[in-house]
């Protein structure tokens, strides 16, 4: 039986893990001062910048880029001609496995292009201006195609085709004809007929959802230094370093040691920061001019050139017996990729019963190639889309049973012992508590007024461990300097630090985290997936026991006892032998000083791949009030519940789960790609590709329950990806409630919402 | 095309700085003057993470033009701590951990300042509002509105005590 | 005899619809030689894109995994995130 | 933007001169003009900074009226110490452009001259009965608000024509007015609709004058006579109020756009005129 983690629970009395501190890169990032992608100058730098796609589907029938080769203050012009031609190849780098070939392609288009932004060309020039120009000047020939962006259409057979060799994998046998279905996944358990068959109440409905951008208000920026020996440094604003290192070589066939890649400061990722666009492109240019090349996309750049989310067709068939229940669920999910394959469908499939224990279900996924941006991994990729389809249907069975949500909820709920639809059995998950925490929670019992309603959704991710370097030296006077591999997207360097200092027994403020660049430290994946706090934190704690070892050690040297004589408490060594330490304990500042005399300096390095990430569930519940003349929703309240695992700094988890809803709330409400008929995202900025803003939000109750995961030291888990799983279900669900009337499609916007409220008066 | 002399006074030092007509303020702070804490992020005046006072008010320096700054008084994130003591809104930022990737937050504190100066004693709903300029994709803005309304209560502290 | 679980339509298609089979192996390893030799093909397949989850506990590349005389392994593709 | 140049001349007939240009633009708050000089939308040789000029930026009471320099930042407006007082509806209309950051830039003559359907004080001005001082190669003139726009992107000034100034008419007892918009958010968006309302009543509380103006439903903010008519003479009673709207709803034209369709602005239009008529009636009884 799961219970929240007590201290005793891990042994001992934590000093600094749940504390929270400040975080050490703090002052740099309130005073201006931290470096971000944009912000670094190189003398003799160049502008870089990218001429692209006007169409959303073409042939190139040529490109000439003499003139603007001509340009006084041109130095360098490239296009898909000077990158290698290569093949199709699986490597595995960031969320997921790329397909180099394709991942060439988006970067820079081949032959044709396939979305109204693609890039086509790029320049660098000694100024804005000049770059400008020279964009203007290089000469395109298009044979404009057909398009198609919506997802259903796209599996039309007669839908125009992007890839003339693509042929649906998944369906048993290879079929004949081309497809924009890239993939078919499948999977199920039991006898659904059977399982429909013993219900009293069935249900059949259907939820789509727009493309929406991860919205980081940093655009993609990279500088890159091409040297005439072939050594390369690159300086870039991303979510995993090492992965921008081993894109670009395997893009430009270059050696990953001639590739140093020094990770700037991230303005907000939240996986959108996990593969190339223009780093690849920066040194094609930065080896063609000789110079140094900086690239920052503009806004606009960043909404139609890269990864949003997808776009997505869910409908789900669920059967229930008057008790609530569940004896069968269907579940069909379509999912735009983009211009090439790779939806995150794999992942909704898997997820999108995870909260439920069912007998009986079969789920299928769709992963649909369209002419939109190739679709980038956005925070629990896949789950949100699932969830909206799952978590409504639920809501609507409970209606026609009668039932409570919550109860429906709890009837069915996964708890350890219960193998989870995607396969494993369950263990330690506390999905039963984090339902307990929002049933017992004030926010439940306060009254609601007219015009207003509550929506209850829960919502599963994953995470996930993989391999992290973690280096960790003591300073000569004590002090600790741990150097991770993994970028800080969020507060990761505090929560490093309090792992080492825990460890170690000392101040968090005597520990020095850094983020080392790929020449300087191990290879470490990327900061997504929430891994990191898991992960890295786990080889920091490793990294941390092993230079305890050692520092007992050579205290017991210098005591000439066993080792087992010495004990390490509170940042020193102990003696236990009487008489043996005449001068009392030996401090770290103590054992550092005098390291020469027993063997040298104190530094160890720790490289793992962390197994065992322990699956997250969130439970939330929202209020909103619905304006009916106007169709315009305020969130009036709203809780987020979320099995945390052990916060190590729970300030930074909060931030998390705050963070995860706001995005939620804004894919619910507002947010959306809007295609012209032509193809071309019409509202490709801020001003209405509408992200919520500080008056659109009331403040987010995060109750973190904690439920110890024994694969890690202190029981963390990640956190940063659950959050935005149940928000698009909590809000349509309490919008129904509100109005009476059920919103079928994605963003609820003011005007959907009072054609609805309408269209139900009749 | 010909560039202007400007001379203006940058976090109380004067600045003379040549910018191209179409070069905004925002472009001579980072690019001339390498102020680089001021970010873009939209370039169009919509996410406020360029935000400076300007002779007082708070203005998206994306949405200034370099000439336009004649004479004014610009203030920015650099300027916002006296030496190495940060201020008050710095350091509510750090407590209340107000900031996640950071990238907003240089104009989110200009924002604030600006707020604070000019209304000591904000409700949640006016510092919401005044901050709708100011996009941050990560907090939900919960810590952000919380660090702001607990430094204004501080500061009315020092004000009694003062 | 480890029980492995191959529920995905993927891994269905190698074992010829086979869900489910035992195993003698001591690794993860061993298991992925012993798989590719009686499913020729599956053994790769989940070496290049599948993860393995070991008794309820999800691994990823674990080659050097033990598995108990009575271990359940499961099947399942490798899990990204954001 | 390789030939641009900039200007800030000191004096109206400068300006004058620097604006008879081909393609001059005006600059007060730039919050617009900027915007679409980036994006490319605007290519102007020459961009001449009007906040310079004596008298462009500042509030001053006139003739029982006020004047209002066209290039004022809205915060000015709110600021000011009588003028949301007697023209609330136009203050909150002008404070409604853009964030706290907009609102220290951007200004009436801004706002109009870039023609935008949707902008948040027009409709404001013209239910006010606002003029514009405008000077240009023929000297001075004065215009009603309403005439200054002609469609999207287009306004009917000359060549070298600029606005100085906003010229707002006395104000009687027990008169008011009151603006409201329909956005996504709840900040920081363009206007689906706008619906200005300003009004006078006499001591029992009818209108005895009523001006209904909207936004974002037609190629310019329109003035609605039909729905003014419908207020006068009644306390905004359900059957006047259901009036007005019918006549809100029949005056507009809306397109459909990715901001919102035209059934739904048609809608909105209606609802909001009817929102702001009850708020701008209850402040006209404060206004003893």
């Amino acid at each position: 039986m799961n219970r929240p983690v007590k201290p005793e629970d891990t042994g001992t009395i934590l000093k600094v893990v749940g504390t929270r501190p400040i975080r050490p890169d703090g002052v740099e990032k309130v005073t201006g001062r931290a470096a971000y992608g944009a912000d670094l100058h190189l003398p003799g730098m160049l502008i870089g910048k990218v001429k692209r796609s006007p169409h959303a589907h073409a042939r190139i029938i040529s490109i000439d880029t003499r003139k603007a080769l001509a340009l006084p203050g041109v130095k360098a012009v490239m296009t898909s001609a000077d990158m290698p031609n290569l093949a199709a190849e699986h490597y595995e780098a960031g969320e997921s496995a790329s397909n180099l070939k394709d991942l060439s392609a988006n970067v820079m288009a081949r032959g044709k292009v396939l979305y109204h932004g693609h890039a086509v060309a790029a320049v660098a020039a000694t100024s804005n201006a000049i770059a400008d120009q020279a964009l203007d000047l290089i000469e395109i020939v298009y044979e404009t195609l057909p398009h198609v962006i919506d997802v259903e259409e796209a599996m039309a057979p007669d839908a125009p085709i992007l890839h003339d060799q693509m042929f649906t994998a998944g369906l048993g046998e290879t079929p004949t004809k081309a497809s924009n279905i890239a993939t078919k996944h499948r999977l199920d358990r039991g006898d659904v007929a059977a399982g429909f068959a013993a219900a009293d109440v069935i249900v059949e409905t259907r939820y789509s959802s727009a493309a929406v951008h991860q919205g980081y208000i940093e655009p993609h920026a990279c500088v890159a230094s091409y040297a005439a020996d072939g050594q390369t440094q690159v300086w870039s604003s991303s979510q995993g370093h090492f992965v921008i290192r081993g894109l670009c070589a395997k893009l430009l066939k270059m050696r990953f040691s001639d590739v140093r890649v020094i990770p700037a400061e991230i303005g907000g990722g939240f996986g959108g920061k996990t593969t190339v666009y223009l780093e690849p492109l920066a040194l094609v240019l930065s080896q063609k001019s000789g110079h140094p090349v900086k690239m920052v996309m503009t806004r606009e750049e960043v909404f139609r050139a890269t990864g949003p989310t997808s776009a997505s067709v869910v409908t789900v068939k669920m059967g229930a017996k008057n008790d609530g229940t569940i004896t069968a669920a269907q579940v069909d999910l379509k999912f735009q990729a983009g211009a090439f394959a790779g939806s995150p469908v794999g992942a909704a499939v898997m997820t999108s019963l995870a909260c439920y224990d069912v007998a009986n279900f079969e789920i299928t996924g769709w992963d649909v190639v369209t002419n939109s941006p190739k679709v980038a991994a956005y925070r629990a990729p896949g789950a949100p889309n699932a969830a909206l389809g799952v978590e409504c249907a639920v809501d609507e069975l409970a209606e026609r049973l009668g039932m409570d949500p919550m109860a429906i909820r709890e009837k069915n709920a996964v708890r350890d012992g219960v193998r989870a639809p995607y396969g494993p059995i369950y263990k330690n998950i506390g999905y039963v508590e984090t339902l307990e925490a929002i049933k017992s929670h004030p926010h439940m019992s306060i009254p609601l007024g007219p015009n207003q309603g509550r929506g209850i959704a829960a919502g599963f991710w994953f995470n996930i461990g993989g391999e992290s370097t973690v280096n960790l030296s003591i300073n000569e006077d004590g002090t600790a300097i741990v150097s991770t591999g993994s970028p800080d997207i969020g507060g990761s360097r505090a929560s490093m630090a309090m792992m080492a200092a825990e460890v170690l027994g000392i101040g968090v403020e005597q520990v020095r985290p850094i983020v080392a660049d790929t020449a300087s430290i191990g290879f470490s994946t990327v900061t997504g997936g929430s891994r990191t706090t898991f992960a890295t934190g786990m080889a920091v704690v490793q990294a941390a026991e092993k230079l305890v070892i050692d520092l007992k050690r050579r205290a017991a040297e210098t005591w000439g006892v066993d080792q087992d004589q010495v004990v390490w408490q509170d940042g020193a060594a102990h003696c236990l032998q009487a008489g043996k330490a005449p001068k009392g304990a030996l401090t770290l500042a103590a054992l550092a000083g005098s390291a020469g005399k027993t063997g040298g300096p104190i530094a160890t390095v720790v490289a793992l791949n962390a197994q065992g990430a322990g699956p997250g569930f969130g439970v939330h519940v929202c209020d909103v009030e619905v304006d009916p003349e106007t169709g315009h929703v305020t969130v009036l309240r709203y809780t987020a519940a979320q099995d945390v695992g052990k916060a190590i700094h729970p300030a930074y988890v909060e931030g998390q789960i705050q963070g995860g809803v706001a995005q939620g709330i804004g894919w619910a409400l507002n947010e959306e790609y809007v295609f012209s008929t032509g193809g071309v995202m019409e509202n490709a900025g801020f001003l209405d590709y509408r992200v919520p803003v500080a008056s659109d939000l009331p403040m987010i109750d995060a109750v973190m329950v904690e439920v110890p995961n024994p694969a890690h030291p202190y029981g963390a888990k990640g956190v940063g990806e659950v959050p935005i799983v149940p928000p698009l279900a909590a809000l349509a669900i309490a919008v129904r409630h509100a109005t009476g009337v059920r919103m079928h499609d994605l963003p609820l916007s003011p005007s959907k919402i009072r054609a609805a409220i309408d269209a139900n008066a009749g | 095309m010909s560039k202007q002399r400007t001379a203006a006074i940058v976090n109380g030092d004067p600045v003379e700085f040549l910018s191209d007509p179409g070069q905004t303020l925002l472009d001579v702070l980072r690019d001339e003057l390498h102020l680089t804490g001021s970010k873009e992020g939209c370039g169009s005046g919509d996410c406020g993470a360029c935000s400076v006072i300007m002779d007082g008010r708070l203005v998206c320096s994306c949405l200034v033009l370099a000439a336009e700054v004649e004479g004014c008084r610009v203030e920015t994130i650099e300027g916002l701590s006296t030496g190495s003591t940060l201020h008050p809104l710095q350091q509510k930022f750090l407590d209340h951990a107000a900031l996640q990737c950071g990238f907003c937050t240089p104009g989110i504190l200009m924002a604030s300042k600006a707020l604070l100066d000019a209304n000591p004693d904000p409700t949640e709903s006016e510092a919401r509002y005044w901050l709708a300029g100011n996009l941050c994709r990560c907090t939900g803005y919960d810590k952000i509105i919380k660090a702001v309304l607990d430094t204004a209560a501080e500061l009315r502290q020092d004000r009694k005590s003062a | 005899m480890a029980l492995v679980i191959a529920d995905y339509a993927d891994c269905r298609a190698l074992t010829g619809g086979l869900r489910s089979f035992e195993v003698e192996a001591s690794t993860v390893r061993d298991l992925l030689h012993q798989i590719e030799a009686r499913f020729p093909g599956l053994g790769d397949l989940i070496d290049q894109r599948m993860a393995i989850a070991i008794d309820g506990v999800i691994t990823q590349d674990a080659h050097g995994a033990a598995l108990a005389p009575q271990s359940e392994v499961v099947l399942l593709p490798k899990i990204g995130g954001g | 933007m390789a030939q641009l140049s900039y200007l800030s001349p000191s004096s109206v007939d400068d300006a004058v001169k620097a604006l008879s240009g081909a393609s001059a633009r005006a600059l007060s708050g730039g919050t617009d003009l900027l915007v679409q000089v980036r994006s490319g939308r605007a290519k102007p040789d020459q961009i001449v900074d009007l906040k310079r000029i004596p008298g462009l930026i500042g509030i001053r009471a006139e003739n029982g009226g006020f004047v209002i320099g066209s290039a004022t930042c809205g915060a000015m407006l709110s600021e000011h110490p009588t003028l949301s007082k007697i023209w609330p509806g136009i203050v909150e209309a002008a404070n409604l452009i853009g964030s706290t950051q907009v609102q220290g830039r951007a200004s009436l003559g801004g706002n109009l001259c870039n023609a935008s359907p949707a902008a948040d004080s027009v409709p404001a001005l013209i239910a006010a009965r606002a003029s514009c001082v405008i000077a240009g190669p023929g000297g001075a003139r004065e215009a009603a608000v309403e005439t200054i726009v002609n469609g999207p992107g287009k306004t009917s000034l000359a060549a070298g024509e600029f606005i100085i100034a906003f010229k707002l008419p006395p104000r009687g007892p027990r008169s008011s007015d009151a603006y409201l918009r329909m956005i996504p958010r709840t900040e920081m968006d363009i206007a689906i609709a706008g619906a200005a309302v300003s009004l006078a009543l006499d001591a029992d509380g009818v209108c005895t004058s009523a001006f209904v103006a909207l936004g974002a439903v037609a190629p310019t903010a329109l003035l609605v006579a039909e729905a003014g008519q419908a207020l006068i003479g009644s306390r905004l009673e359900a059957a006047a109020l259901t009036r007005m709207e019918e006549a809100v709803r029949a005056a507009c034209q809306p397109i459909s756009d990715k901001r919102g369709t035209a059934d739904y602005r048609t809608k909105i239009a209606a609802v909001l005129a009817h929102r702001a008529a009850v708020i701008a009636w209850n402040r006209a009884k404060e206004q003893a």
